[in-house]
């Protein structure tokens, strides 16, 4: 986790203006207190929408769309491709950048802050194509579009697939 | 079989003479000779070029899904529905004509290997009947990479200036001098994303909270004027899509809910003018609302607004469009109801006389064509990738 | 035609090797009289093979792998993608180099010489894929391939389509 | 809905604030503070890496049709048939593993803007484990620009030397030292093309007359001797398919009309073993002959020959194969007929204890498992893209 709050600061740091970052701030965090996460409050919107009721069948297969903490993912999974819920497949980079949500898990009962990290450096992996709306927003809220390309600060912007990395609890 | 060996034989022991006069002499003779008895004259192979742009042709923006980096435009013609050629891209590309339809404009990103390597962001002219590349213009490498939406570049009325959104997240407009075949600079549109061009010098992005930033320039590409409008919708409540159909200096943002918001970019600061409904009670207790990727398209000559309509539930908004919806955007009555056969995800009325209403669909992977406003099924042109985009002459 | 023996010829001269002009030699031509072409005899060993009695349906459409002109093409039909039977869509190079085959025309019941030049210098058309093998031959008689990319002596090797012109009558 | 607009509000209102140190400080808190009551651990997010090859693992070279020019390399365990990883490469990419099995080549062209621009032709040098790029080694753009093929490049058994099928259309062979990591330069193949290693510094083409070219080469690239067999079968009467299965110093080819033709590569002249056939005289009365893309493959342990067949007339060389029929390659006789569940366009026997045989189906796409020889189905694995060609370490 270190390296990754190291990683996530030093990258804004250093590549993003005051102005952009405030952009990719509304993805973290919205106030000192570290409550509310901006995205949080998607799984409350979308509470007793028609969504809701649909599907999530396969909630423990980390191979499905369905699987619990990819409640809000889109793009190829990284599952599917050589890596893992929350690692990228062989050769390709977790983005430095990402966006975060939240999802409830069914197991425990609990909902888990979740960072979507893409894993880029290398073409399209095209296995797993999830397209997930849930809360999803227009490019003018960058931080909840995921039709974006988020390889920010990553070795180049080439998008290859998906994860879902637990944060902590909610 | 015979003779075929024999040739094979006759291969080997020639392997040594010099041979181009030879050859020369040959294809005459055999070019000459039999024509005399021939019924059909010998081709002359050209290579063919474009006539003028008319208003009802198409063009397509595929991704090549899921390469994504090789994008197309499929130009059709809407009326003979034959596709008349293509031009190529790179890795989410953006694609532009020229208002004199001389030049098309391809904005896109290429790396030196392919999938890895130097990242070159740069503008490719080509001619709009040759479809030959005519040069380049480079850009700074902070393109807005995302899956290819309209006003991620913008073209100016007087076809002199091309605006490039960008995102490194930082958020600016590449202005480029098409003209002088130059980027001129960069402007700043912190908090607000895209670009569309609503005048020669003067275009305008979304912001975060639902305001509108317009933004004046000079000919040299410097900022003269910025103006961040009070937020003119609640991104919250009910997001507006951010492909809204722009007109001149005239744009229709349609919500995810069906509200469509009439924005004037004429001033130095966008107005809103008096929001309305496509859907009444009965469609939102049916559970209709617009969706899609291209989901809004306006025809100036009718002053008819057309919406790619489903049914369904809150974040429903990329779901395939069963219906297009016409309305008189002055009276905001429904003039129309269009059933489509194939659900559609983009959509795009032409400005012809006689227009056409494209409707495009992934998957089938489908173009069809319907008369507007009326909603007549004309026909459809098959297989044409993983298209996105809708642009119009 | 005159063109086309002209940039045959030179491109011939300019770019290859005598040697490698062999490989490309049977293409066009076996001897001295301009008889036999190597590829005509294909027609002949392909006659009474169950690949003559299939198909061969749409002999006057040009936009089908039928076409009566198309009888060994390999490739996306130019025809699909804004070119010609025997020209080139927008923006595509006929390529100086080609193989020959001869084609029976049942609308006058005569046999041509065409010549499969591709078209090239920019990405694939994607449109009208034909696959006809019929004489097609490995690598080893490049001359007889149909996978190969036929792009030789054009701006790039870039292959976009095919086309089938009509050199003369056999 | 309430709580979402505060945030917007405090998002606004924190716009002018020095925020670095705060969100680090805020997500060590958020991280933090929480993890007390968590019931899973916060994830660690790696990368990945592959495990040493094992010998039941397929790499297949996945076109991604119609692009061609951004392919790509499926790793793919077939014991468990899950997906392990991918490489990329780009236009008519050819794929090399080194024999100890520590690096990965991709052999390929790339054009500075995607689809046009200038050329480079270069080898790839991907670390096997890893699967990222350890440098590059240019070579003459001079590569014979195919559909994929196996025998268009080939690695010596040592691992020392890459050899690269050049056609321009003049045929000649780069030499590249995979050790140094540099081109050495070229050896000229008259009339000959193609190039498959059969010792540590020697390679063979396959000639237009049936015949068969031997090159010896030395340490420095420079070749030592080259020998043009007699020909050693007819291509004008019943060619060889060009991709033999090519083990140590011999190569089994086969032909359309399904003749095997074992040529022993030890010496410095190709020389012919007695050809045999794979079809008797009731096969022929059925049609069934050899077709496909990689027709054949020989497992050396057991000394099995597997070849893809199907009932078919003359010029059916391509049609996806039915059945795939084993021999042993000593006594000729046929020891299984493999009824394949989904055509096949490629094969591939694995080297293994427990061998599989692997089918590639390229409509559907479509990688099944068999076990060898036996031909018991084991599974499949789907959405390969468009395979063409199966490689094993």
């Amino acid at each position: 986790m270190d390296k990754f709050v190291e990683s996530l600061t030093r990258s804004i740091a250093q590549r993003t203006s005051r102005r952009s970052f405030l952009a990719r701030l509304g993805t973290f965090i919205l106030g000192a207190a570290a409550i509310p996460l901006l995205p949080v409050d998607r799984v409350a919107r979308a509470q007793g929408t028609d969504f809701k009721k649909s599907a999530h069948k396969n909630v423990n297969d980390d191979l499905t769309c369905d699987y619990w903490k990819y409640c809000a993912i889109d793009g190829f999974l990284c599952t599917c491709c050589g890596g893992d819920s929350h690692d990228c497949p062989p050769g390709a980079t977790p983005s430095p950048t990402s966006w975060v949500g939240t999802c409830h898990n069914p197991g425990d009962n609990r909902d888990y802050i979740v960072s979507y990290r893409d894993c880029c450096g290398k073409g399209a992996c095209g296995k797993c194509l999830c397209g997930n709306t849930e809360g999803e927003m227009p490019i003018y809220r960058a931080q909840l579009d995921s039709d974006l390309i988020w390889c920010f600060g990553a070795p180049t912007m080439v998008y290859h697939c998906s994860t879902s990395e637990i944060v902590g609890v909610k | 079989m015979a003779e075929y060996s024999f040739a094979s034989v006759v291969l080997m022991l020639i392997k040594r003479i010099e041979i181009v006069a030879m050859l020369a002499v040959a294809i005459l003779l055999l070019v000459g000779a039999p024509s005399a008895r021939a019924q059909l004259p010998a081709d002359q192979m050209t290579t063919l070029t474009l006539p003028d742009p008319k208003p009802n042709w198409v063009y397509i923006m595929d991704l090549q899904f899921p390469v994504n980096m090789l994008q197309k435009i499929w130009i059709i013609d809407g009326e003979t529905r034959k596709l008349l050629g293509t031009v190529f891209g790179g890795y989410e590309a953006n694609f532009e004509i020229s208002p004199d339809h001389r030049e098309m404009y391809m904005i896109d990103t290429y790396y030196s290997r392919g999938w890895r390597g130097d990242r070159t962001d740069v503008v490719t002219i080509f001619d709009a009947h040759t479809t030959n590349v005519l040069g380049e213009i480079a850009l700074p490498p902070k393109r807005l990479l995302i899956v290819p939406k309209r006003n991620t570049t913008s073209i100016t009325p007087d076809g002199r200036f091309l605006l490039v959104a960008n995102m490194t997240p930082a958020t600016s407009v590449s202005i480029v001098d098409l003209k002088g075949r130059k980027f001129l600079g960069e402007i700043e549109t912190p908090g607000c994303a895209q670009v569309a061009a609503t005048g020669n010098r003067q275009f305008f992005s979304m912001c975060a909270d639902g305001s509108m930033l317009t933004v004046q320039f000079d000919d040299s590409g410097k900022q003269i004027a910025k103006s961040q409008s009070k937020p003119l919708f609640d991104p919250n409540t009910d997001p507006m899509f951010d492909q809204p159909a722009v007109v001149g200096n005239k744009a229709y943002f349609v919500s995810y809910h069906g509200k469509v918001l009439p924005v004037d970019f004429s001033g130095p600061e966008a107005a809103a003018q008096p929001s309305w409904s496509l859907v009444d009670d009965k469609d939102v207790a049916q559970k209709w609302r617009p969706g899609g990727w291209q989901t809004v398209t306006y025809q100036a000559k009718s002053g008819i607004l057309y919406a790619l309509m489903h049914q369904g539930g809150e974040w429903t908004h990329k779901q395939f469009g069963t219906e297009v919806w016409a309305f008189n955007a002055q009276t905001h009555a429904r003039v129309q109801r269009i059933k489509l056969k194939t659900p559609g995800y983009s959509i795009r009325v032409s400005n012809a006389d006689k227009p056409i209403l494209f409707d495009m669909s992934l998957l089938p992977s489908k173009l069809e064509t319907y008369s507007a406003p009326d909603g007549k099924f004309l026909g459809e042109y098959d297989d044409i990738g993983s298209p996105f985009l809708l642009y119009g002459p």
